[in-house]
């Protein structure tokens, strides 16, 4: 039973505020992935369920045991840092036990702990060296074994791979994600990497300048985002963003108007770039310029300017023959809508309410 | 003969001299300016303090430095003389332009200008500041405890006044034993002679351990029950506040303190002080003689040890005795103290006058061995005092170094005179 | 919501700061009142803590004894000294952390050593010199004395602060066509302020607190302040109220500069790499 | 990373300051070496020899001089690692986060014992300390202590050099030990914080190694400030009472400054610094050992 | 002119050989991206142009110029860090200013250098700011604006964005893409972001190990990889690759022969998961199960394997409704499909030769 449950959670920095009412709750076993952009808390709130920083208000608490107060090493939690935070003086196999020496587990049980992390996450040939002449993968690694041999109810980790090469991050995030389907443990992850949020989480929680935006699994924040922020945060290239009218109860872009009811008091439209399908020149709901072409291999992107002047993204094909300064049609489907308030809440995903 | 006359040709010259920050060199610096008015010459001084005077002036006269004037504690003369970095006065008396007819060198006290600026037969310098140990006491304290008069001999001081004013916090005497200077001049050395005792016998060796010296170093051990504890730490200064606190009955200080202690600004003693000679010994009063002497330096040019000796020859004049006593100075002239109103006045004249009738020119040995020999003394001293060592162990002790250093020095093998 | 826990631990560390502030405090408080104090309180028995304070002492040392003129003194030689220091020591401490030549670690070594020699030790020779080429009591003889301790901190302590300093700025530098003697001054220099500024505070202190030297190469017109302090303690008589007034003086300038440099003091005293 | 230059540009940075300390340091060192071979007294200038070793046969075979080693050994020993586990301590509650406005009070205060003059602190220690006078007897007083003889009683006067030294330095380890901890990442004392709540246990497992060059680096100085310790016991008991205060630079000063024999003096200096060099080469090589 | 030419270049580092006789043509305004993994020599060969490390063997000119023995400011290149490698005490303006005062540019001429390059990078308003005050991304922008202000021939790159988040990367990244358009300056830019390297480079160099594994227009080289390393390295998620064997001359894989004609010696078969076909069981060139799921959005990555045993990575619909445990038919399309031979070089990619 490792559910963390956060509520009303506050933290001042001396008069600024880092974290702003955070009540959440987040299931055993669950894969929970804190995102927003940077200085949004991500990190505070990870160190404030660790223990390492103190909260102002508010309680937490970890399988059902209240942890407000107690010291982080009381809270049984394991974390691994950005920056890896290994020992360097000690070697690997120090490294992993040095937690369990502290807390007295009997010789052979930390030997057979430290064999089994080895095992899960093939260091067994680097036991006896000192961090500095590892890799950075094979650190990370090192930094994952001591969370694992703590046998924690909750991991928690601070953009663990964002030092690692693009290779290297996506192995590493397989490995995390099969290394919790194997533990069954509850696991936080901040990150700011998109792939890793939508790949890894069961739960997407959203921060912004200190508050929850939405929490979601990610599907739901891809589909059904709760606000415009929340949109234009997930999924890469981020969604379009236009400033519609409504016109006898449709939606207009400029003096275009497109066939889909207005959402009342809506102010913006939302579509992704792998949503806009691409027509030739004349046809379609809205007509545009090519202004610049990106092309990454399997897929494009074609950075438009619309007849309006709003620049818009859309993914082709990478093949794609459109380059610059060649006009286009773009077809934006009704059910790949979304409209925002003034507020920047949402007011509708899709054709439906 | 004028000053005015005499110092014509060397007007503008500069002489360089060391001073100690005390009250004779206060009374100098008063009365200098009405010299460098008189005769162009110009006297620049600088305090030292006495810890530093010694090595100041060695390493000036090595270096062939700038000073022009020596001032000599009674136990550098022979360190300075044998060195030939001072001048014998008979180079300038014999000069009927530079010797003031009015010099009288009978008028010195014959102890005090013997030990203070003469080395084996010759004269090099003329008494300037001038000490001789006194027992200083409070009147006030003897009296509540049925004394009227001071003790008369150490005997007495220890066996009668010592357990009768030790009491309540108080106590009968200090013997300021701190391991420096102090400790080999007002303690060690005090002890030694009024029992008979000496450093050296007639063949140089070590006297420390004939029964007189013995006498003397056990008698000091066994006052100490009647000082107050931790003396081996006093210095001059704490041993004089120990009295001027009313902390302290007795204390065998230099005349130079009567000032302090009379001074409400440093004393709280007022009328209960009073002055006495030392007490005496077995073998006499033989006190405590220190002091220092002026001599012109041999490395002066010709011109400033001309000026250099009319400075010496004024400042401790026979006319300008009495300024200097009066402005805190004591002057080591008989003629001075020839008025007995004086006495009224300055209570510690009628002892002085007694002290220096009686003393031993070598009470410390004046030889160039001192420096090292202080030392030594300093040392083994103190370590005696606090029963690190028995007294005859450190007597020996200091023997053996003792003897080492005159050894080394040539003493024994004939190369130098025995002289002390 | 602060543990009450954490409340206690912050009593209790704050108890221990006012202790660590007493501890520090307590013997410099006692100097500055007994400078206040004349002979007789100064000595009295039990020690007054309560007396009607006087500035007389101040007034004698200042006026009549001439201390002022000794911390003039103080302030010319330790001035300059740290200044030389800082001067000499800083390009050798950046060619210790940047260049590479053969025999770097014994150099450094050999640097620091100096640090170890005791006064006593090169005092005497270095009177027989400073005479014979006339600079006895004069300033600058002591001011070059004094490198022989002020130096070796400043290598020591600025070699360290520049090997932490990012090498990426001197290539970027490189790259601009600065010379090394510019990316020394415009690049590394200022951005090991902390460590020089440690290094002055430390030279400064050292040389100011001088004794030794001092009273041997300055009896007189160079004549600093540590040695006037001592020229009162004569043993016949102490007068504690004045050497503590000219101990007062002479501390107070360290402080002011100390304090002044204060918030680099931590950050540039990580006198760590040896290599 | 190091680059290379030319010998000039190496010659314009270094030159100055090799230039400077040869002239300063090496030049008088030399003549010191040379004298040390002479009987060589200031007052005995006329006895001036050559006598080869004599001087250091000697030293190393004076009682004196060993046990003025020893007693310098002694005080080290005594007062060193308090400084360090003192110095430590505070540097380990500074260093802790919270109380800022007291912790920059708190190090501003540490910047007092390190500056006031040596040669003042054994005069204040003589008031502070006196039996009678002395507001720290006063003090114990309060604490229902007789006082204590500080100065005059051998063995306390070795200790009242030893809390006095203490006072002096223990800030200036502490600074300097605080500027160590402050190079520990703070996410490895954090990530050892998630294991124990023992402070010893991060201390002596994450923070100590850390602090190692930060601790050589006291150990060096200290030592070599310990055998030039001259100033403070001097002013304070100049060597005594006995020779219970008098360490090797009290002695070699005494002997070249009063009994002005130079040679013996540059004779003695010379071991000494022998022994210091050593040492300083001992901590580097023992106890430094790579962190990062 | 601007071109870069390096030919023979080696690199030792004491015994350890860094670069491997690089030969190598940059021409003048092209944009060459250094890709490879970590440790393969990128930095070291960018620092060896700009002259920050010597060279052991070989030459290297610029503009026609021998700049081998020149100093590091004879060369006329300015280089942008990853660490920006701004100067903490100087403002924004004096740390573009700092490298024209150095060579004695005349103060007007500074200033109107500075405002231009301030006015492109949109760094007026925090001119008078030290870095320590500025966000990442504009201490980024400042570091190029220090590049630009020089003018240099060519510009040198270390993995400039890699210290940025992600949807500042972006932004940052197509900034420099315009910044290339304006300059016309020859550019030479370090990254490990495929991202980066496919949408920015003229051209792309592949470095593996300390040596040119492969040089080529990015879209050369994702459909004409020279060998498995650059089919592999190039292009996310990276190339399947299947063990082949020839039966009949035709490629087959266990018991299964595709319709596709193998190369002579060919061992290994190369596909991207965006070119594989997914259909129902049963139907296709392969049959495959489901063993994970990976939702990015729009996209979602199918982890499968194949009957042989053989894992491969789909890029599917982000709708897709399979997900663990059912079984899939594969299509492999005949011009998608990339051959290799034992040494590891591409022996035919596509159906021609
Ligand atoms: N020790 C601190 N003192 C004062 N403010 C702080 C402190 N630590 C963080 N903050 C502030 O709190 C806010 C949240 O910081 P936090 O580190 O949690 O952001 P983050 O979401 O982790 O950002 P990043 O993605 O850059 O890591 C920021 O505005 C930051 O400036
Ligand atoms: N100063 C050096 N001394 C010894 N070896 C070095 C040095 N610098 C780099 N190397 C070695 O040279 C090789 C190439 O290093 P380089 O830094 O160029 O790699 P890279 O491709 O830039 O890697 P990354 O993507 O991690 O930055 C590596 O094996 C590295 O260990
Ligand atoms: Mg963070
Ligand atoms: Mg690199």
């Amino acid at each position: 039973m490792a559910e963390v449950s956060l509520s009303g959670v506050n933290k001042f920095y001396g008069t600024a505020q880092a974290l702003h009412g955070i009540t959440l709750g987040i299931a055993d076993g669950e894969f929970a992935v804190f995102v927003g952009p940077s200085g949004c808390g991500k990190s505070t709130l990870l160190r404030a369920i660790a223990g390492l920083e103190d909260i102002s208000q508010g309680a937490i608490s970890i399988g059902n045991r209240n942890v407000t107060t107690l010291a982080p090493s009381d809270r049984d939690v394991a974390m691994v840092f950005q920056s890896y935070a290994l020992y360097p003086h000690m070697t690997v196999r120090e490294n992993m036990e040095f937690g369990m020496k502290v807390n007295n587990v009997p010789a052979p049980d930390r030997a057979a702990r430290v064999s089994e992390a080895a095992r899960i996450l093939q260091l067994d040939p680097y036991l006896d060296r000192k961090p500095a002449h590892l890799s950075g993968g094979q650190r990370q690694r090192v930094a994952i074994g001591r969370a694992i041999v703590k046998k924690p109810a909750v991991f928690l980790f601070d953009e663990p791979l964002s030092n690692l090469d693009a290779k290297l991050r996506v192995q590493m995030r397989v490995e995390l994600e099969a290394l919790h389907r194997d533990l069954k443990a509850t696991m936080i992850y901040v990150t700011h990497d998109q792939v890793e949020a939508m790949t890894m989480a069961d739960k997407i929680v959203v921060l912004n300048a200190g508050r929850i935006e939405q929490v979601g699994s990610p599907m739901d924040l891809y589909h059904r985002p709760a606000t415009e922020f929340v949109a234009g945060f997930i999924g890469a290239p981020a969604m379009n963003f236009l400033d519609m009218t409504n016109h006898t109860g449709n939606i207009a872009l400029g003096d275009t108007t497109l066939p889909v009811s207005a959402a009342t008091g809506a102010t913006r439209l939302g579509i992704r770039p792998e949503h806009i399908t691409l027509l030739p020149a004349g046809q379609g709901d809205l007509a545009a310029t090519v202004t610049l072409r990106e092309t990454l291999g399997g897929d494009a992107y074609l950075y438009l300017r619309t007849t309006h002047g709003q620049p818009l993204v859309v993914r082709a094909d990478g093949d794609t023959p459109l380059n610059h300064g060649e006009a286009v049609g773009l077809a934006l489907p009704a059910h790949r809508l979304h409209q925002f308030g003034p507020d920047g809440r949402t007011l509708r995903s899709g054709d439906a309410h | 003969w004028t000053l005015e006359e005499a110092a014509k040709p060397y007007a503008g010259t500069e002489l360089e001299v060391l001073f100690l920050d005390r009250p004779g060199y206060k009374a100098a610096i008063e009365m200098i300016p009405e010299f460098e008015a008189a005769t162009g010459i110009k006297i620049n001084q600088t305090t030292v303090p006495y810890e530093n005077a010694l090595g100041e002036q060695v390493r000036d006269f090595v270096a062939g430095g700038d000073l022009d004037i020596a001032l000599i504690d009674l136990v550098w003369i022979g360190n300075f003389a044998e060195n030939g970095w001072i001048v014998p006065i008979d180079q300038f008396t014999a000069d009927p332009a530079l010797a003031d007819p009015e010099l009288d060198m009978a008028d010195f006290f014959p102890l005090v200008v013997n030990a203070f600026g003469g080395w084996n037969g010759t004269t090099y310098g003329l008494p300037f500041d001038n000490y001789s140990g006194l027992l200083f006491y409070n009147s006030c304290m003897l009296k509540d405890a049925g004394f009227d008069k001071p003790p008369e001999t150490w005997a007495e001081l220890k066996d009668v006044y010592g357990p009768a004013l030790t009491k309540d916090g108080k106590y009968a005497f200090a013997l300021q034993s701190k391991r420096n200077e102090t400790q080999s001049a007002d303690s060690f050395a005090r002890m030694l002679w009024p029992f008979g005792g000496s450093f050296l016998n007639a063949e140089f060796k070590s006297n420390l351990n004939s029964p007189e010296s013995q006498a003397g170093l056990q008698f000091r051990q066994d006052l100490m029950q009647y000082m107050p504890e931790g003396i081996v730490a006093y210095d001059h200064s704490e041993a004089v506040n120990g009295l001027a606190q009313g902390d302290v009955a007795m204390l065998t200080e230099w005349s130079a303190f009567y000032s302090t202690l009379a001074s409400p600004e440093t004393s709280t003693l007022g009328d209960c002080l009073a002055v006495a000679p030392e007490p005496k010994g077995p073998a006499g009063r033989k006190p405590a003689l220190g002091g220092f002497s002026l001599a012109v330096a041999s490395q002066a040019d010709d011109a400033e040890k001309a000026a250099g000796w009319l400075f010496i020859q004024w400042i401790t004049s026979k006319a300008n005795a009495g300024k200097y006593l009066e402005m805190g100075g004591v002057p080591a002239r008989q003629s001075a103290y020839a008025d007995p109103a004086l006495a009224e006045t300055y209570k510690f004249i009628p002892a002085l006058v007694e002290s220096w009738k009686e003393g031993v020119p070598e009470f410390r040995p004046r030889f160039a061995e001192w420096p090292a020999i202080t030392e030594i003394v300093q040392e083994w001293g103190t370590k005696m005092m606090l029963g690190e060592v028995s007294v005859d162990e450190g007597a020996k002790t200091i023997g053996e170094k003792m003897e080492a250093v005159l050894a080394e020095a040539g003493y024994y093998d004939g190369k130098k005179p025995l002289a002390q | 919501m602060a543990a009450p826990l954490q409340r206690r631990s912050l009593l209790g560390e704050g108890i221990l700061l006012v202790v660590i502030c007493a501890f520090c405090v307590f013997p410099f408080y006692w100097m500055v009142t007994t400078s206040l104090k004349t002979q007789v309180v100064a000595l009295q028995s039990p020690p007054a803590w309560i007396f009607s304070p006087t500035l007389a002492n101040y007034w004698e040392v200042l006026f009549e004894d001439k201390v002022g003129v000794s911390l003039l003194n103080s302030i010319i030689v330790a001035t300059a000294t740290t200044s030389l220091a800082v001067l000499l020591g800083c390009p050798a401490a950046y060619a210790l952390a940047r260049f590479e030549f053969r025999g770097k670690t014994d150099l450094w070594f050999w640097f620091i050593t100096n640090r170890f020699v005791s006064p006593v030790v090169l005092a005497f020779p270095v009177f027989l010199i400073s005479r014979d080429l006339g600079i006895r009591d004069t300033h600058l003889a002591l001011i070059l004395m004094y490198l022989t301790f002020t130096l070796p901190i400043v290598i020591w302590i600025c070699t360290d602060q520049f090997r932490s300093i990012p090498h990426e700025l001197d290539e970027a530098a490189m790259l601009e066509g600065a010379s090394q003697w510019r990316i020394f001054r415009s690049i590394c220099l200022p951005l090991a302020m902390p460590g020089v500024a440690v290094s002055s505070i430390l030279s400064f202190i050292f040389s100011w607190n001088e004794l030794l030297f001092a009273y041997i190469l300055a009896p007189k017109v160079a004549k600093t302040a540590p040695a006037m302090a001592v020229t009162f303690m004569e043993g016949y008589d102490v007068p504690y109220g004045k050497i503590m007034a000219t101990s007062t003086l002479i501390v107070i300038p360290v402080l002011i500069f100390a304090l002044l440099a204060s918030k680099h003091l931590v950050r540039g005293l990580t006198m760590g790499a040896v290599k | 990373m190091t680059t290379r230059v030319s010998r000039a540009t190496l010659g314009a940075f270094l030159g100055p300051a090799v230039a400077a300390l040869v002239i300063v340091g090496i030049a008088p060192l030399l003549f010191a070496l040379w004298k040390s071979f002479h009987y060589f007294n200031l007052t005995k200038l006329a006895q001036q020899r050559f006598v080869g070793l004599e001087n250091y046969a000697a030293v190393l075979t004076d009682t004196v001089f060993w046990q003025a080693m020893g007693r310098t050994a002694l005080l080290f020993v005594m007062s060193v690692p308090v400084q360090i586990i003192f110095g430590l301590s505070i540097a380990l509650v500074l260093h802790r986060p919270g109380l800022t406005l007291f912790k920059t009070l708190a190090r501003l205060s540490l910047v007092l014992p390190m500056a006031t003059t040596y040669a003042v602190v054994g005069l204040l220690a003589q008031v502070m300390l006196n039996q009678k006078y002395g507001v720290i007897n006063q003090m114990l007083g309060w604490l229902g202590v007789d006082p204590i003889n500080f100065i005059g009683d051998p063995t306390n006067a070795f200790l009242a050099v030893v809390i006095w030294d203490i006072w002096q330095w223990t800030p200036f380890v502490a600074l300097v030990l605080l500027a160590g901890l402050s190079t520990v990442p703070p996410e490895i004392e954090e990530a050892a914080k998630l294991e124990t709540k023992s402070n010893w246990v991060v201390l002596r497992h994450v923070q100590l190694p850390y602090l190692i060059p930060s601790l050589v680096a006291v150990l060096i100085l200290r030592t070599a400030d310990t055998l030039k310790l001259f100033d403070m016991p001097f002013t304070m008991t100049r060597g005594g009472p006995g020779s219970a205060t008098e360490f090797i630079a009290v002695l070699i000063e005494r002997v070249g400054n009063r009994q002005f024999d130079i040679g013996m003096a540059a004779a003695q200096s010379i071991i000494m610094l022998a022994l210091t060099i050593v040492l300083a080469r001992l901590y580097i090589r023992f106890f430094y050992r790579e962190v990062r």
